[in-house]
């Protein structure tokens, strides 16, 4: 795969087998640079097509701010995700349903109590809190019995787990209900705004605060003075947030990788047995990473959805589920770096590249107008009017998109399972594992009477 | 082994060829995937011959048995069996050639019954061959009498006369025992050497393989001795019995 | 399974250079003294429990006992009112047929099963019925029929996964910042006696390797490694020379009879017979779930009922 | 087993898993009470019994089709190892090729058969115009039924050519993973040339209306149709599964597949008739769903495919009667449970009781009965 070779000559390594060396740190710098190039590559591809295909300024800026916007959140679903089924082997296909509970509550929690959906009225940071905490609260209750359940049947009751979760928040049966004297709802099917959206929330902060407001005064004003218009401006700014956002939850991730903590998930991942026989007490760490993971999603969820302003139940549908899973594929399962990597694939190159294209085919012309139906573009085919067919399937890109999401995941699983990045040799322990220089001599001598012995 | 030893072995093979070869294996080099674990095995066995393989752990003597049925990859050699080279084949294939093999552990299908263990051993054939049924119910009475018994709910020793039983329910003329006492309480394993025999007898050539070497040596016309995926010594299993290098380094004095 | 030595052609070569090979073992093998935390008495305790030996009746509390255990399966009974008592210090043998209930009693005895009836005893407490994390916490630890590492993990990580209770097993100490370094500076502890461990089994060059590319024989030495490093008092070994070619058979045995003069206790279940009689001081001998004999090893070879039920034409 | 065998067997249960013992007693409760609980409704007028007997009729009408589709869920699990997360999407394949032909067949010479094979799509042809119930025009509702069947095969062995065959020797979570692509796929491809519109295709066909003691009975041509075809086809399964060497060797397989092979059973050939009956079924499951529901939709399988899981799950994966028995057990507590609890939670009740399954008995209901 040309990606592969790509990344390969980046790191300079082909199956990135760094030395004994310590963990993370030397390896960081190059982790670094294949998501600092990829990203790169990526708006470099976007602004070169846009330019050669005389797409406007504002359009290739505001693609790129929603690039960075989609590689971000699921950067942030991928790494949690990660942490389930990369480290610990949990199969949750339920990541949506955990979304769903950290956004929702925190709608409901910050809603104001004289909306259409009533709610508590609490300020962001409380919602985002209480999110989290529910999200958590909702993996213990899946964990405790599910998680010794095969990864098939864990598989399943998550997925229907989530299912259960969006059927309740869609019920009319709760749009507003009465706890303690106090009115609060869900908003059923027609969904619930959100009050403190982090969007708008997060870019007012930072235009308040001193220093930063300056920065951001000049940014604004460069990009404006090449026609981008404000509100692309402020999805680049919070998109530059979420990009910090990133930054906390890979951190976050890789001291808990890079732990003794970390050391026992992936023993749990790699044969449960044998942690147990070792005297871990493998049902608590497993709830543990459950837990820890599953509040991770929820925030996600309230970054992404959230900064729509809206969400109703359908925002939460298992496609969602199965596209981060297909992120995390990509990227390589078990290692963080190879997370972000996959959620930048998905969401640039899979996702909204070819939406990208075909909006700037649709707005610069040159096609005829689309059949309305695949019979009559079938029609025009047998006319000899191959365009009149293209113009049908730019027409629905939509679809084609995620079928061709399909056939990306099903190659991977055929030849390249450990996706991208390929196994990473990422020490889970917090300390560099070389010998420590007192007893070097000996191995040597040890080594060396024993060469036989490999295979 | 001494000058006169490696003659008599050179007469026996002679012998073994008048008999008429019936599986010739050649120059093979075999394994799993990339690994490679035999090299330039060479052996044979004659139309009704009891031969045997016996070696140290690792040494490769399932993985030659396997081999001749087609479940390793094959680097180099070939494998004949009755004229017929088979070394390309599956064992779906190579079934119909008159070979069977009884596999080691978990040799029997546990949810079905014994009737249907032994109906799946004549698959590829369109009716169940009755007489040959009733061959196998007259050699194991114990399997006519627990047909409708599901197999996974008999010993060790039933299960392995049923996995037998399987294997010769289309009269192969070669076959493949892969340590048919393994696990067995020992007063059972001599009443399984016993049921080997009259096998045999009944003209069917063995290839065996077998943890116990003595015993079996005891019993087979030939024996091969594998040394880390190679030909070590080979010869009448007396001889070997008697040989005292190979007494001494593979049979524990 | 690859064996060892391919170009050799005869394994006659091999069996010299594994003995040197074993007593270089030897002369290096100070260190796994302190590697295992017991310089201190081991020499004391050695001679201590050698003396003990001679009686070969357990006085005081056995390491290890089980009473009457009791476990079937969908009707099968695996194991049929098993009672034996493993003494401290020494190296019990235990053997029977497939199906004799062999693994079954290592796994009511650790945890992995819970039996239907019956009682362990462990250093004269109840342990019945415990989860597997509590008995190998209160130093009863058990290797597996096939060697079970952690295939996509190195060989140092499955060693650093052994000790108990690691600070940095806590999760919020293994994020805090500030707390982090407590945490670093136990892993280096920690880092120090794998070192040791690993150079003790002759196996510090295969470190950085993933444990997934050893072969079976170094698997089988890894997993003794990794369970000493949980700091056990009982080791309970399932068939750990299955599988296993001979010259490495005997440098896993060097280990294991210098671990036991050290003062650690080993059950093992083995196919080999002769192994067992020759290496262990105690045999038991399981028949369809029940216990058929347990004596020095010269008693069971002259045990009519042995005989018969099990070693038949073997004892010539 | 005798009461005695029972009664320990109880008691063992009780000592040593009282977590599961208490959830039977619960549920068990739990049961009692909604059926008093029916029986207060029944007897206060809220409820008629009529209304009693329509909910239970479409219970078992949506049960068969669960069944029937979850007979072929439960073969490929059990015999190819893995949850396969786009038998849904074959359900839905098979429904949109059978009725595109019945469509085609209905009306072959009146419209042009662009507009008949798109389903009406953008062109002015609908479904009473054709007639497409069973009275009006059963050829091409035969011809429908069958292209179904075979158009879901036809579907099923291509991808298990291209997409399973190459991962045969892989773990059950990469093909189940493999599986949600392949469902992606053939979902999105259907939106491709169908769209995403809800299309009304079966005609009406009205239904019979028995008065009995007063109260009226419903039960409509095109759901009676759907238990008849749906009943044919289990007893046919069965009869294949019992009289046939095919079925012991599905079930030798699901046994144990490297014995299967080395015993000379032709695996892949097995394997080819394990997709061949179960996309079968399914195309056929979702033809017949269609039918009585009259419209049609993309995700229409998608959406049944957890109740599917839920009912092979039920029954124990590998059962041929578990997913039958299953599938009844779902439908009946899909449409029935709206008796006591709102209908926005009736299928998240069927999820739930799944769930519960899973944790309590992993082997489910039928435990231990593999295939036929």
């Amino acid at each position: 795969m040309s990606v592969r070779d790509y990344l390969d000559r980046l790191t300079g390594t082909g199956r990135a087998d760094t030395d004994a060396g310590a963990p993370g740190d030397g390896a960081a710098g190059t982790d670094l640079g294949i998501v600092v190039g990829l990203m790169l590559a990526v708006y470099v591809v976007f602004v070169a097509i846009g330019v050669v295909l005389g797409y406007d300024t504002n359009g290739i800026v505001n693609a790129l701010s929603q690039v960075t916007f989609l590689t971000a959140v699921y950067a942030l679903v991928v790494l949690a995700l990660n942490l389930h089924w990369g480290y610990t082997g949990l199969f949750n296909i339920g990541v949506a349903g955990f979304m769903a509970v950290g956004t929702y509550t925190m709608a409901m929690a910050t809603a104001a109590p004289d909306a259409r959906v009533p709610g508590l009225g609490l300020p962001i940071w409380a919602g985002i809190a209480l999110g989290m905490a529910a999200a958590a609260v909702i993996g213990l209750v899946a964990a405790l019995p599910a998680l010794r359940l095969r990864a098939d049947y864990l598989a399943i009751v998550t997925i229907a787990l989530a299912e259960i979760i969006r059927l309740t928040y869609l019920s009319s049966a709760v749009q507003t209900f009465t706890v303690f004297g106090t009115q609060l709802g869900t908003g059923g099917g027609s969904g619930i705004g959100i009050e403190a959206d982090p969007d708008t929330v997060v870019v007012e902060f930072l235009a308040s605060v001193p220093g930063l407001n300056v920065l951001f005064d000049a940014f604004g004003s460069v990009l404006s003075g090449m026609g981008v218009q404000q509100s692309v401006i402020n999805n680049w700014y919070y998109a530059f947030v979420l990009l910090v956002v990133v930054v906390a939850y890979y951190w976050l991730l890789q001291r808990i990788g890079h732990s003794p903590f970390g050391r026992v998930l992936k023993s749990i991942r790699e044969d449960e047995d044998v942690a147990r026989a070792l005297g871990k007490n493998t049902r608590l760490f497993k709830i543990k990473s459950f837990m820890v993971g599953c509040s991770l999603m929820g925030l996600a969820g309230i970054l992404w959805f959230g900064s729509y302003g809206f969400i109703n139940p359908n925002t939460f549908l298992p496609q969602v589920t199965f596209f981060v899973w297909i992120a995390l594929i990509i990227g390589g399962a078990g290692s963080n770096t190879g997370g972000v990597v996959g959620a930048a694939m998905f969401a640039a190159v899979l996702f909204e590249l070819p939406r990208y294209l075909a909006s700037i085919a649709g707005d610069t012309g040159g096609l005829p107008s689309a059949p309305p139906t695949f019979a009559r573009a079938v029609g025009a085919l047998f006319d000899l009017e191959p365009l009149a067919f293209v113009a049908y399937g730019i027409d629905n890109i939509g679809p084609l998109r995620l079928v061709l999401v399909g056939v990306v995941l099903i190659v991977l699983m055929q030849r390249r399972p450990e996706g991208l990045l390929g196994h990473r040799k990422e020490t889970a322990a917090s300390i560099g594992l070389s010998r420590p220089n007192r007893s070097r001599e000996t191995t040597d001598a040890t080594a060396a009477t024993d060469g036989g012995e490999e295979q | 082994m001494s000058e006169s030893e490696t003659a008599a072995a050179d007469i026996e093979a002679e012998e073994t060829r008048a008999r008429e070869t019936l599986l010739e294996v050649s120059n093979l080099d075999a394994g799993y995937g990339d690994l490679q674990i035999l090299t330039d095995l060479e052996m044979t066995v004659g139309r009704g011959e009891y031969v045997t393989i016996v070696g140290p752990n690792g040494a490769g003597k399932s993985t030659a048995m396997k081999s001749v049925f087609g479940l390793t990859s094959h680097m180099g050699g070939t494998v004949t069996f009755d004229g017929t080279d088979i070394t390309q084949m599956v064992p779906e294939e190579i079934i119909h050639h008159g070979l069977g093999y009884v596999p080691q552990n978990d040799n029997v299908f546990s949810s079905l019954t014994v009737r249907e263990n032994l109906e799946m051993g004549a698959y590829i054939l369109d009716e169940v061959p009755e007489d040959a049924l009733q061959a196998v119910f007259d050699r194991f009475p114990i399997l006519e009498r627990r047909q409708e018994q599901k197999a996974g709910t008999m010993s060790g020793g039933q299960q392995q006369m049923l996995a037998m039983g399987r294997a010769l329910m289309l009269e192969p003329k070669l076959l493949l025992l892969d340590e048919p006492s393994a696990g067995l309480a020992p007063d059972l394993v001599a009443d399984m050497f016993d049921r080997i025999d009259d096998i045999n007898d009944a003209g069917t050539a063995i290839l065996m393989v077998e943890q116990n070497a003595k015993e079996a040596l005891r019993r087979c016309d030939r024996g091969y001795v594998l040394v880390n995926g190679k030909n070590g010594y080979v010869g009448s299993g007396r001889d070997l019995l008697d040989d005292e290098e190979v007494r001494q380094r593979f049979l524990g004095g | 399974m690859s064996s060892d030595t391919a170009g050799s052609g005869s394994a006659a070569g091999d069996e010299p250079t594994a003995e040197s090979d074993a007593s270089g073992a030897d002369t290096d093998a100070e260190a796994p003294a302190s590697a295992t935390g017991r310089d201190d008495d081991a020499g004391v305790t050695a001679t201590g429990r050698e003396a003990d030996e001679v009686g070969a009746h357990i006085d005081g509390t056995p390491a290890l006992a089980v009473k009457n255990l009791r476990k079937t399966f969908g009707g099968i009974t695996a194991v049929d009112g098993t009672s034996f008592a493993v003494e401290a210090g020494k190296m019990t043998g235990l053997i029977g047929p497939n199906g004799a209930g062999k693994s079954t009693t290592f796994n009511l005895i650790t945890g992995f099963n819970r039996p239907d009836s019956g009682q362990v005893l462990l250093n004269g407490d109840d342990i019945t019925g415990k989860q597997p994390y509590e008995i190998a916490d209160r130093g009863l630890v058990r290797t597996f029929q096939i060697a079970r590492e952690l295939e996509e993990m190195t060989v140092l990580e499955n060693m650093m996964l052994g000790p108990q209770h690691q600070s940095g097993e806590s999760l919020w100490r293994a994020v805090t910042p500030g707390v982090r370094s407590s945490v670093k500076r136990d892993e280096e502890k920690v880092l120090e006696r794998v070192w040791e461990m690993l150079d003790f089994f002759d196996i510090a060059h295969l470190a950085e390797e993933y444990a997934g590319n050893l072969s079976g024989g170094q698997r089988k030495l890894l997993e003794l490694a990794r369970a000493l490093m949980t700091d056990p008092d009982i080791l309970l070994l399932d068939e750990p020379f299955a599988g296993v070619n001979p010259s490495l058979e005997n440098r896993l045995l060097e280990h294991v009879h210098e671990l036991r003069e050290q003062g650690y206790t080993f059950l093992l279940v083995e196919h080999d017979i002769d192994l067992i009689m020759e290496n262990c001081s105690r045999v038991l001998v399981l028949h369809q779930g029940k216990l058929l004999a347990d004596g020095e090893p010269a008693e069971i070879k002259a045990d009519e009922r042995v005989i018969e039920a099990y070693l038949g034409g073997e004892v010539e | 087993m005798g009461i005695a065998d029972n009664y320990s067997r109880g008691r063992r249960l009780l000592v040593e898993r009282p977590g599961q013992a208490l959830a039977a007693v619960v549920g068990v409760l739990l049961v009692l009470a909604l059926f008093a609980d029916l029986a207060a409704k029944l007897g206060s007028g809220a409820l008629g019994v009529g209304d009693v007997v329509l909910l239970a009729w479409r219970g078992v009408v949506n049960g068969l089709v669960i069944g029937l589709a979850g007979v072929g869920l439960s073969m490929t699990y059990s015999i190819l190892n893995f949850a396969n997360f786009a038998h849904g999407d074959y359900i839905t394949g098979g429904a949109f090729v059978g009725w595109a032909v019945a469509w085609l067949v209905a009306g072959l010479g009146e419209y042009d058969i662009g507009s008949l094979l798109s389903l009406g799509l953008g062109a002015d042809v609908y479904a009473p115009q054709l007639g497409t119930s069973i009275f009006g025009a059963p050829l091409a509702l035969l011809l429908g039924l069958v292209a179904a069947g075979v158009g879901a095969i036809a579907i099923a062995l291509l991808i298990d050519k291209l997409v399973y065959e190459p991962m045969r020797g892989q773990d059950g979570i990469a093909l189940l993973i493999a599986s949600i692509g392949v469902a992606f796929i053939l979902r999105y491809l259907i939106v491709f040339v169908w769209g995403t519109s809800v299309t009304s295709v079966a005609d009406e066909a009205g239904g019979l209306r028995p008065t009995v003691g007063g109260v009226t009975f419903s039960f409509g041509y095109h759901e009676l149709t759907l238990v008849v075809c749906a009943v044919v086809l289990m007893v046919g399964v069965h009869v294949l599964l019992q009289r046939t060497k095919l079925g012991k060797a599905m079930r030798a397989m699901s046994d144990n597949q490297d014995l299967a092979r080395v015993t000379g059973i032709p695996t892949e050939r097995v394997i080819k008739w394990t997709w061949i009956i179960g996309a079968g079924l399914a195309g056929v499951a979702g033809y017949l769903l269609i039918l009585e529901a009259g419209t049609i939709a993309y995700s229409r399988g998608w959406i049944l495919l957890l109740l599917i899981f839920a009912a092979v799950i039920l029954g124990g994966i590998g059962s041929v009667y578990g997913a039958i028995f299953g599938g009844l057990v779902i439908g009946l507590a899909d449409s029935m449970s709206i008796i006591w609890i709102p209908s926005d939670f009736t299928k998240a009740a069927a999820f739930a009781l799944m769930i519960l399954i899973l944790l309590f008995r992993p082997s489910g209901l039928f435990a231990g009965r593999t295939t036929a």
